[in-house]
């Protein structure tokens, strides 16, 4: 029996466990939401949610590589603000810890929603500061730090919930907006979104995504997710949440050394199914037991003063 | 791991219907769907109407891609990704088929299959008017008896194919009922084989996107069709409020059937 | 026997084939850029070099993810200028198409090494702007467009031969870096380097290579190369060199489609060996035979104007 | 790709040399070496002094790093991979093994293969005093004879272990000569056996960085030490002009040996 205790807190929030829905992944209609929950996620994010339905690119919006890497440019397509709530609804009613991803094209726009998401009751919101193929949203507002900063600070200003700023991996100082996004009052930073890219085909002789380019996910960029959240951990002092390419328990622990309180899973439930997170918990218990942990929590950033044998 | 695959064959099987073949060598079976990429357009998903060499989907025009692909001539390349979804379980010894439209499309290559396993398969196929009936032939080939209904009375029972069944129930003993057609069909289609305690599989649709459990697109009630289904029990769907009356568009808006 | 002409010109240089061997490997000898070159390469560029001799980071220096990735962080080895020409004789010598590449601190240092280097006899010279994981040199300046145009604008003035501008992948807008290259005068661009990245062990607690922080290389980046190519294409009219993930001659035909017109190959000589320049020549005629294709360069940048089947 | 394993023996073979034995299980074969990281310090390659489980590496203090193993506790940590290289050929009948210094490291696990498979063994083994002798027991477990020798005279020949190969040599036929040590008493190995038409395989050593044949710091001329040897053919050796009079250091640089 693993005894390793999991809870982990964020923000002043506790989760049963620090592995999260990632946005995007199952979280359109709060049946998946609450179907994550149910399959063991500690927290479940919901798709990013703007003013109004958006139908998102057409298809194809998704590419893959084997099992180490996925390609896609969804569009943020989402139901909108307005019809979100009842979603919202069926997944509190089963008890999820629910955190509302929003996504706008300016600082005012994200504090209107983040007013309404905040009233559905979910327990934190998530400001999506960098998706990487909406053209004037996303990572176009994230790579900027003064955007950054003006869309947390009004998001702060319109909400009592902790708020989590989720910043984009295609900077070249991405430990500056995560700074911008706190000194702007954020209670935790999640990174990474995907890592801007493309596929062509060869026979077709064009981009192979609708949009053309995309972002990609999955284990090809979790070395890129750490470096990420490395840099951010020796910037900030809010809690950092990992995310990109994690689907083992020594990918989850190498985010909690680097420096994550917690961890999103996106891809993996695409690749393993959504019984990762249940089967995850468990393997994590284990190497926590087989490497003589107690608490999760003890290892957060503790690859930055490692401990060098005699 | 699309692969970029030529039309090697194109039937016109009805007026508004088009059976495309192509080499694509994933071993799939009777219930499977592909992704088909048409360059330059969009990516549908497609149950496979030839789950053998070579493949093949049956195409209805329904909107802008699917009417152009009617159109498209033999020696077009287009994307291929898949199988996806569950298959038809193959066990029950009695089936009787019920088609509704270009539903047939999923439920011939399954009844052969079936058949090839040693079942017997009666068939009640329905269509808007005669020449849009799809696959009489190719289910005649297999099934015990083939009936047949148009909304118009041109061939068969002037009617809906829900008559067909329901008489067929009536008439006769089956281990399961296999349909794939409009929800309000299908609906009709359950509860008159639960009356006699037949149980009944419906492949269903709904917008697809990623086909990989992910994008929730395909979200119907707690399930996502791409991968719990396209092939669902009766049951499951009659505990979902929205089977038969609302699906959700691109957006994930609910929105009317 | 495949007949598809694979010759390729870059800045006016017509080179036997476009795959290159990228900077960094088996660039830091003599000999085994003549390696290289007899082994099938069709340009070999010469490992980054410094005004001083440089040892590197201590080991572990690489970490790798299986066949689709490497983590590196060597931290810039080279014996210094003085020391390299012997080095280069002996790749002259065999006939090669060299490529010089150097790497400095500032404008002034890059002019000075430039004409060294270009004292040597290469072709070209390649400017590594981009390497992740060097303090105050590589993509620390590299990241600044202003920065760029300095000192590709000083090293212009300083050599007669072209010059090649290596752009990092670690930003935001990628094309706005190749621009200002452009602007100041540079021959072409190559794109990209290894993309910032991480790996913690887990048992020791400990990030896995010496220096911490590495640049991530192989197939996991390839979409993330041929992303930045695309939008580097779009906006500048120089030649620009693929780099990053490839190991197929539908890898090459991907970046070619992207804008490049020739592409490095770094990695895929670690994973499959040296036989892979002549391996993927062959190859690669006989792909575009299958399609078709004539001259590679006839493909150039196609993927942008895509032709749709009536 | 690197496993993380414990130390989980230590064994005092000479005033300056350790070997760590521990559990490391992809196959490898005799000359082949691995990467050892020590965690906090560095990652050095060695030759496997046991090729079989638990494996070994026989360690000699020279700089910081390899000091620092000397003192290493059983039950440290350390980070294996590998194996890298090739091996020796274990098909020549009679074999002489010169080994200088920690050269016999690599050459022991070899000279005890070769013999498992059926081939005779005489063994020259040199050092700088007596205690320095490494693996003397072990190779007399296997070998016909086994002669040493030591720079200051306190065992054995009072003088240089070439000058025992040169006799052993003239004295017996041999199909081949494996040895290990500084350069330039391989040197003189190889012109020995060259008068005699004796085929000579030196294990040689490099600055390592990624051992994959990739980074270029261990180039040897034409060679990487890593993915071509570390075990070479005289004759390439001999073709090599930096063999035995300079190597290049972690920059790159070539220094004199
Ligand atoms: C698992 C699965 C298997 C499928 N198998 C087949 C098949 O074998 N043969 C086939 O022809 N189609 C099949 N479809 C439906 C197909 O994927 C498309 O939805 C349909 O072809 C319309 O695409 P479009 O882009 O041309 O139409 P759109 O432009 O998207 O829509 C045009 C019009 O068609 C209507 N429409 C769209 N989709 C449907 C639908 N599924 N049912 C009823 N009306 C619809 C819309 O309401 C709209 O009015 C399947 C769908 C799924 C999910
Ligand atoms: C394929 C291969 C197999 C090897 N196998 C073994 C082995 O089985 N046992 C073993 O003890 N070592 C072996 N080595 C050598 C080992 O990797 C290190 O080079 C050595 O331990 C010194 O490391 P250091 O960091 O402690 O010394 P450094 O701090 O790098 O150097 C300290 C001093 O040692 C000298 N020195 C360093 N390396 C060597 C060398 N290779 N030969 C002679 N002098 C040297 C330097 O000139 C310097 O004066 C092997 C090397 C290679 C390439
Ligand atoms: C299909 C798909 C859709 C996504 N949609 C969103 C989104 O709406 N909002 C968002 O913040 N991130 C979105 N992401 C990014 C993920 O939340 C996550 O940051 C990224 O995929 C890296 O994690 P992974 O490697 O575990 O997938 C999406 C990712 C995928 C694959
Ligand atoms: C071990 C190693 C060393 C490298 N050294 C250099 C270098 O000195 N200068 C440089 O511009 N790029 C260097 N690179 C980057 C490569 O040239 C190339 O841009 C990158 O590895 C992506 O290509 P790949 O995926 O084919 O390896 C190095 C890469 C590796 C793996
Ligand atoms: S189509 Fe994406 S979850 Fe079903
Ligand atoms: S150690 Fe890198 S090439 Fe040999």
């Amino acid at each position: 029996m693993p005894v390793a205790d999991l809870r982990t807190t964020v923000a002043g929030l506790t989760f049963r466990n620090p592995l999260w829905l990632a946005s995007g992944i199952w979280g359109e209609s709060g049946n998946s939401l609450k179907g994550a929950w149910e399959a063991g996620a500690g927290g479940v994010v919901t798709k990013s949610i703007g003013s109004d339905p958006r139908m998102g690119y057409p298809n194809p919006t998704i590419e893959t590589y084997e099992k180490w890497g996925m390609l896609n440019a969804m569009g943020l397509p989402n139901p909108g603000i307005d019809e979100y709530p009842q979603e919202i609804a069926i997944a509190r009613a089963a008890g999820a810890a629910v955190i509302g991803s929003i996504f706008g094209a300016d600082a005012d726009e994200f504090a209107h929603l983040a007013s309404k998401m905040a009233a559905t009751g979910v327990l934190a919101l998530e400001l999506n500061l960098s998706c990487p193929h909406a053209k004037g949203l996303g990572s176009e507002i994230g790579q900027d730090p003064d955007q950054v900063r003006e869309v947390v600070s009004a998001v702060k200003r319109a909400v009592q919930i902790p708020v989590i700023a989720k910043i984009t991996p295609n900077h070249y100082d991405v430990a500056s907006l995560a700074q911008a996004a706190e000194s702007a009052g954020a209670d935790a930073i999640s990174a990474i979104n995907t890592v801007r890219a493309l596929a062509i085909d060869v026979q077709l002789r064009r981009p192979v995504l609708a949009n053309g380019l995309g972002g990609l996910s999955g284990p090809a960029i979790k070395p890129v997710g750490l470096a990420c959240v490395w840099q951010i951990y020796d910037r900030v002092n809010i809690p950092i949440i990992g995310v990109g390419g994690i689907e083992s328990a020594d990918d989850v622990i190498e985010y909690v050394l680097a420096g994550a309180r917690a961890v999103e899973l996106g891809t993996a439930v695409a690749f393993r199914g959504i019984g990762i997170f249940s089967g995850l918990a468990k393997e994590l218990s284990q190497r926590l037991d087989s490497l003589k942990v107690h608490r999760l929590e003890e290892l957060v950033g503790a690859a930055h003063s490692p401990v060098t044998p005699e | 791991m699309r692969v970029i695959t030529e039309v090697s064959e194109r039937v016109v099987e009805t007026p508004s219907t088009v059976t495309l073949r192509f080499r694509y060598t994933p071993p799939a079976g009777p219930g499977q769907f592909v992704m088909i990429w048409i360059p330059g357009d969009d990516e549908l998903p497609m149950s496979l109407s030839y789950t053998g060499e070579p493949k093949g989907v049956t195409i209805k025009a329904m909107g802008t891609t699917s009417r152009n692909a009617l159109s498209m001539p033999a020696g077009t390349l287009v994307g291929i990704r898949g199988p996806y979804g569950n298959r038809f379980d193959l066990s029950p010894r009695r089936i009787l088929v019920v088609g509704g439209g270009s539903g047939t499309a999923v439920l011939a290559p399954a009844a052969e299959a079936a058949v090839r396993g040693g079942s017997r398969v009666v068939a009640a196929l329905g269509a808007t008017t005669a020449p849009e009936l799809l696959f009489v032939g190719r289910m005649k080939a297999i099934s015990e008896s083939v009936e047949v209904s148009t909304d118009d009375g041109s061939l068969g029972h002037h009617g809906f194919v829900t008559d067909l069944s329901q008489r067929l129930l009536a008439q006769q003993p089956f281990d399961a009922v296999w349909t794939c057609g409009p929800e309000i069909m299908m609906r009709k289609v359950i509860s008159a084989a639960k009356e006699r305690g037949v149980p009944v599989f419906c492949s269903m649709e709904r917008q697809m996107k990623c086909a990989m459990g992910m994008c929730d697109a395909c979200a119907l009630g707690p399930y996502h069709v791409c991968t719990d289904g396209p092939v669902f029990p009766a049951d499951r769907l009659m505990a979902i409020p929205e089977f038969g009356h609302t699906k959700r568009d691109s957006s994930g808006r609910r929105v009317p059937l």
